[in-house]
């Protein structure tokens, strides 16, 4: 917090405007995306985007890097003209970028891919293999990730970890701008920290930094101004030492929100164990004692953990996705044998995963369609589909969950990424599971639509659900969870009871020490 | 007309959108294109007698492509369908020319025959590629292998004729002047249409082709439904060679040979993704007609032999340089 | 001591064609016949795969067989593998297509070939067309693979005919051998020329297709020349929907050409020149 | 052994690990299944004239499939190989029987005109797929027709025949048994699996297949690689006609019908995958054995044609699956 308010002191006093947006218009169809945004960018400055989903920040992150044109306005890049035609030209004018969703190369090793924009090549001309893995290894070093192999392809990382290895290729070059969409979404405690080292880093060599993030605190602690997203507009821009986050969230809404949402600490009458789990092993788990823990109707258990510590493989290991290995998973009492995921959704289980481009949705079909995949039996008549039936639910989960979109009959791709995380939810919700497995179940969802999502799970687990969360927000497990199992080196650490709630507990198990500053580990 | 109101009130959108629409009516302008030239520069082209013609000779190209759809949309490929084809034809020959039928009869043991023979190789094809997950690009080119290597020893590479007169009635048989085989292919793209846009078992098909992993995770099992699609591309194969029986009055252990060019060439052109998850069999039925007006029409028009396949490679690149404008137009 | 007996490896054009087939059931009931010989017989897999005939030759020089007996693909690719076969000392004999005569000058070779001649069968066919047409009859051809030899000269004694009977050649076409692709072309072709009198399919599955693209039109009175002598035409000479069509007597071809084959080996005199068999114009009696 | 120092030290992971290894070894335990079975059931197999045959006959095959690999290494596809060889040397045949040169030149003069012709083609195919963003099986099934027109119409149909005796010694040589052309391609072959592993632009044509948005979004212009691989395919398309010429001493333009699904097929046997991004050129290499060894040994063993095709469906199928188990157990 000292750092975060010191940086912000610092903010440019001399106005070098050197990027400048005016009354830009993105159209997509009928779709305003974005619809007269104005801002500027000073050099050297931390720069925060914050907005509801589908506000239109990745829109103009897109522009600004040259994936798409603009329709209407003027930016100013350097006092010229910028108006990028490829993400080449957007690199050439000295625009990086991590977009909020992934693109990397899953066949292809670490080391290539974060030098994918320049590989190095030997005196020959030829790739130079020692060059490509020390520099792969550097970065990642850099970002913490020294115990992953850089020869390794992406495809065996988890998605955090792919998260770091798109930071790590934006920070490859030199670049003037670097813009950073929602680079935190996935990451715990740890690696934003050093992420956030990073910014400091490059923030002091001069490069200007775009970030965007709704984690309100982040945007506090490295920022220096902030601009205010909503529907297509800028609202406002303000320096962040002359603003607080309640200020911002207001303008972000435009409303007051409702209080903050009260952590129940009411005591709560958990039913019979729905699901329990014992000395599960799946392929992933080199341990030999594997994961146990029970899980009752009505209650809500957190599993918080560091990056890699094996969190999302326990779900997939349940869901019936991986072998298991060894050890058991019992099903109100019975001894379950998934064969595979519709074997688990046939038990009553429901799974939302932390990959919803590559698991969660199907992106080029309707957004109905995304919602009823999981439930299709209710929207259908003897194997027909009900239109009507299908429209109607999307349309209630949609306001439910607060979705932006534009017709339910648009394709999922046309969401803002916060909002094709709220249809993957919708679509497991829609199929009233009595247990629900979730992995990062806020992945890119905004402050209110966070709470409101809280309310739900919570809901649901009043009304008898189980609900299992896997999260690295340590407040979102808090919020939620009756009880928070703390993974480390694919083993539970130690369990927390809503009693030794605190960030440093979690932290502590989480890097592998027992003792605790409250309470005790069972 | 009632279609179309049927469409207001359930949309399937990512096939019947105005945007679909305009997708299908892209290729279609191309389809226009060549019919207005045709017409222009042959009088015979656009004769009742042509037209008949037309329609007969995309008959057996559009069946195969119909089932041909199916496989591609979940991102998969038949190059088995020519030989199946064949192979049906040889099988259904051998029963249609057994002794001691009456007519009916055999004719209704041909048919069974020819689609249970399609039926089986396409189970077989889907049932390989879905359980070891393997690509059906190999596993069909074996099946192709198969079924001419079978329909050659089955037939000990004789053409197998003589069938009953009522067989050979309905190969040429019109309505209006619509050849009845034509009518049966046309049936086929409309039960094909109607399972694709309004049954869960299209939906599911749509969704493998797009995000295969998503659709399992949501419970379903990709495998059945996969060797569902080879399964129906199968016994589409099996109707074909109905159709080239009844038509030829013959069958031939080597006919089919290339057609599963066609028939990939058909749906491709109608705007179906190689990759899968995006298509309209309303798509391949105007590929089907480009591929069909396009070969008919250079042959009226004079062309000789080898200036006719240079023109049609041509023109089958330019029709989907064409759609590729209309496409990016629509998307604005 | 079966291996006492002379290797006879007999090269084939695709097995898929009717008549090859047929071909090959009579070299496999001669060779049961006379018992005296091993035969090992290759097909191709299709007709333009010249590749697995030489890669045959070159097998069978491998195997060591005495003689080899080839259906060429191709007049002009063939020479040179034979050429190599010979040198090894292996008897080798030409029947259904012959080697091109330049090519074989070139490579300084000389070896016999058994056969009738596609053109002068064509031809055959053709004049039968021609008689009955008379002067200034309007023709069309159906022709086999453009490429491929006995096709090249099937057209040519077509055209023969046309040159000496003065017919009016309309149009020219190939629809592969196959008997869909037949019918689809001469449609199109009608459609184009609805004043043709005759056509002359280049082999009778070709001659299929047209009679039920004829068919389908409800025309009657034109007529259809064919070649081969496939059964399934029987029924269509019989019955007039068919004017004629050439029998090469394939099921002896192979056989005879075995047959010198043989006697070289047993130590017969060299073999030269064209070894003529019988082919004869089949048309209702 | 050099080989293996190498690659410790350089190790190119998703194709040089132990695992890429293992994975060949697979499709390569196929292959030694194959050999051993002839091997006993015929004792013509492993002879050394007939190891000569088999690499004289797998020559062609192997390289269109070195160029196809690049193709589909970036999610493409290239149907026209066959009539891009047979169009190169009808092309090349015009140029070698120019009166007036003397056998150097015109053989010179050969080899340039097949390779400029296929190279281009290629480009031709490249840059409409690229420039249009359109499926390359519709491009490339466009120039298969017109490749195959233009070489029926540039030698009338004719066979072109009479080339310098050199060009034949060349087409026959032999060093130590093996056949100078296989050497040719054996050197293509090692061409290929250095450039795409050991530089920039192979990697890259490994990200294209992999994730082309990734590639694009990280600044590199897609358009230019992918113009490239369809150019280097239509370079060896070019090449085999070289190689076609000086072993059949002929020009042919119906040569290579179908040559394409067997350069797939020795690709995709080899472990390449369809939808790009992975895969190996040695895999190629072995995919390539595996049909030759297949064709030359069925016909050794003196199976029937129609039985050989069947049983070359049913080896292939086989094949494929045997390795899907060599990677499931590489993987744990
Ligand atoms: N390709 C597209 N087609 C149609 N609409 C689109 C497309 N991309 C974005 N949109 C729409 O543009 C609006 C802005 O989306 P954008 O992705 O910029 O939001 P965002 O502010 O980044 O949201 P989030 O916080 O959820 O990431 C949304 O309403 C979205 O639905
Ligand atoms: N799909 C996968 N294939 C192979 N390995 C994986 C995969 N997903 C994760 N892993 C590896 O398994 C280990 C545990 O990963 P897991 O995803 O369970 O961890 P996590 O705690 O959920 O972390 P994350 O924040 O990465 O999701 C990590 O080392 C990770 O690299
Ligand atoms: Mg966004
Ligand atoms: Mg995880």
């Amino acid at each position: 917090m000292v750092a975060a308010t010191q940086t912000a002191a610092q903010a440019p006093a001399h106005s070098t405007q050197f990027l400048s947006v005016e009354r830009l218009k993105k159209y997509f169809g009928g779709v305003k995306a974005l619809d007269g945004v104005s801002f500027f960018l000073e050099q050297g400055e931390v720069h925060a985007l914050v907005g509801e989903n589908g506000a239109g920040k990745s829109t103009l992150i897109k522009i600004l890097s040259g994936v798409f044109p603009y329709d209407h306005g003027a930016i100013s890049l350097d006092g010229q003209t910028y108006r990028p035609q490829s993400p080449h030209e957007a690199k050439e004018r000295g625009v990086q970028v991590v977009h909020q969703e992934f693109n990397l190369l899953d066949h292809l090793s670490i080391a290539e891919n974060i030098s994918i924009e320049k590989l190095p090549r030997n005196r020959f001309g030829l790739l130079d293999r020692p060059e490509l893995n020390s520099r792969a290894r550097k970065a990642l070093d850099a970002i913490g990730l020294t115990d992953i192999d850089v020869k390794a392809p992406v495809s065996t990382l988890g998605i955090a970890h792919r998260q770091l290895v798109e930071i790590a290729r934006a920070l490859q070059s030199e670049s003037q701008i670097l813009i950073l969409d929602e680079p935190t979404a996935t990451l715990t405690e740890r690696e934003t920290k050093r992420l956030f080292e990073l910014v400091a880093r490059i923030k002091a060599d001069g490069v200007t930094v775009v970030f965007v993030s709704h984690h309100l605190d982040e945007v506090f602690e490295i920022c220096d101004r902030v601009t205010v997203f909503r529907n297509g507009r800028t609202i406002a821009t303000d320096l962040i030492a002359e603003t607080t986050p309640d200020g911002i969230v207001q303008r972000m809404v435009g409303r007051q929100l409702a209080g903050e949402m009260v952590s129940g600490d009411e005591q709560k009458d958990f039913g019979g164990v729905a699901l329990s789990v014992q000395n599960l092993r799946t392929e992933a788990n080199p341990t030999d004692t594997g994961v146990s823990f029970d899980l009752r109707y009505g209650e809500i258990v957190g599993i918080a953990g560091l990056v890699g510590a094996g969190r999302t493989e326990i779900l997939r290991g349940i869901f019936g996705i991986d072998p298991v290995r060894s050890g058991e998973v019992q099903r109100d009492g019975e001894t379950a044998r998934f064969s595979g995921p519709g074997d688990a959704i046939a038990a009553g289980i429901g799974f939302v995963t932390e990959d919803r481009k590559d698991e969660g949705l199907i992106l080029d079909m309707p957004i109905s369609a995304n919602i009823s995949l999981a439930n299709i039996n209710s929207v259908s008549q003897a194997g027909l589909l009900k239109f009507a039936a299908e429209r109607r639910q999307a349309t209630e989960a949609g306001e439910k969950l607060k979705l932006k979109y534009g017709r339910t009959a648009d394709p999922a791709s046309s969401l803002s990424g916060g909002n094709q995380q709220k249809v993957v939810l919708a679509k497991w919700l829609a199929r009233d599971p009595k247990v629900l497995l979730l992995d990062e179940p806020t992945r890119g969802v905004d402050v209110g639509a966070k709470a409101e999502i809280y309310a739900i799970l919570k809901d649901l687990a009043r009304s008898g659900v189980a609900l299992l969360v896997v999260s690295s927000e340590m407040p979102e497990l808090m919020t939620l969870a009756d009880r928070i199992l703390v993974l480390a080196e694919h083993q539970i650490q130690g369990t927390l009871q809503r009693a030794d709630f605190s960030e440093e507990n979690i932290l502590k198990l989480a890097y592998g020490q027992t003792e605790l500053a409250g309470g005790n580990s069972q | 007309m009632t279609l179309q109101t049927t469409t207001d009130t359930l949309p399937a959108p990512s096939r019947f959108s105005v945007r679909t629409v305009l997708q299908n009516a892209g290729i279609g302008r191309a389809l226009l294109a060549l019919i207005i030239f045709f017409s222009v520069f042959t009088e015979h082209f656009l004769t009742p007698n042509n037209i008949t013609n037309i329609l007969t000779q995309i008959t057996i190209n559009l069946v195969l492509a119909v089932g041909m759809t199916f496989v591609i949309l979940i991102g998969g490929i038949d190059l088995s369908v020519g030989s199946v084809m064949a192979f049906a034809a040889v099988v259904a020959g051998k029963a249609i020319t057994l002794p001691g039928f009456g007519p009916a009869e055999a004719i209704a043991l041909a048919v069974i025959a020819a689609t249970l023979t399609g039926v089986l190789c396409g189970l077989i094809n889907g049932a390989i590629s879905a359980y070891w997950a393997l690509p059906s690009f190999i596993i069909t080119l074996g099946m192709l292998n198969i079924a001419r290597g079978a329909a050659l020893q089955v037939s000990d590479a004789q053409t197998i004729y003589s069938f009953p007169y009522a067989f050979e009635e309905f190969g040429s048989a019109m309505i209006y002047g619509v050849p009845v085989v034509f009518l049966v292919a046309l049936v086929l793209v409309f039960m094909a249409w109607f399972v694709l846009n309004f049954t869960v078992f299209g939906r599911l098909l749509y969704g493998i082709g797009n995000n295969e992993e998503a659709v399992r995770l949501a419970g379903q099992s990709v495998r059945r439904y996969k060797i569902a699609a080879f399964t129906i591309c199968g016994f589409t194969a099996g109707i074909a060679a109905v159709v080239y029986m009844a038509r030829l009055n013959i069958s031939s252990p080597i006919a089919g040979i290339g057609f599963e060019l066609n028939a990939i060439a058909a749906v491709i052109i109608g705007g179906t993704s190689l990759s899968g998850g995006r298509g309209s069999v309303i798509g391949t039925l105007l590929g089907a007609f480009i591929i069909g007006v396009l070969a008919n029409g250079l042959i009226l028009i004079g062309l000789s032999d080898f200036m006719r396949q240079m023109i049609t490679g041509v023109v089958i690149i330019f029709a989907v340089i064409l759609d590729h404008y209309r496409a990016k137009y629509a998307a604005t | 001591m079966a291996d006492d007996k002379p290797k006879v490896g007999l090269i084939m054009k695709s097995l898929a064609n009717e008549f090859f087939q047929n071909m090959m059931a009579g070299a496999e009931a001669h060779q049961e016949k006379r018992g005296d010989y091993e035969l090992l017989a290759v097909g191709m897999q299709n007709e333009t795969d010249f590749e697995s005939q030489i890669n045959a030759v070159e097998n069978f020089i491998t195997q060591g067989v005495d003689a080899i007996v080839v259906a060429p693909a191709d007049s002009r690719a063939m020479v040179r593998p034979l050429k190599k076969a010979m040198e090894a000392g292996i008897v080798v004999v030409n029947f259904d297509v012959a080697l091109d005569e330049d090519a074989k000058k070139q490579q300084g070779i000389e070896l016999a070939f058994v056969g009738p001649d596609n053109r002068g069968g064509a031809k055959l066919a053709g004049d039968a067309l021609g008689k009955k047409l008379g002067e200034g009859g309007k023709v069309v051809i159906i022709e086999g693979n453009p490429g491929a030899d006995n096709a090249n000269q099937r057209r040519m004694g077509f055209e023969d005919s046309v040159a000496e009977y003065k017919l009016d050649l309309l149009d020219s076409r190939t629809a592969h051998w196959e008997t869909e692709e037949a019918n689809t072309v001469f449609s199109n072709m009608l459609t184009a020329h609805p004043d043709i009198q005759g056509v002359m399919a280049a082999n009778d599955s070709m001659a299929i297709g047209v009679v039920k693209a004829l068919e389908s039109a409800g025309r009657t009175d034109i007529m259809v020349v064919g070649f081969d002598n496939i059964p399934a035409v029987g029924p269509m000479i019989e019955d007039g929907r068919m004017l004629a069509t050439v029998d090469q007597f394939g099921t002896d071809m192979a056989a005879n050409a075995i047959d010198l084959a043989l006697e070289v080996v047993g130590g017969g005199g060299e073999l030269k020149g064209w070894v003529k068999t019988p082919i004869e114009l089949v048309a209702a009696q």
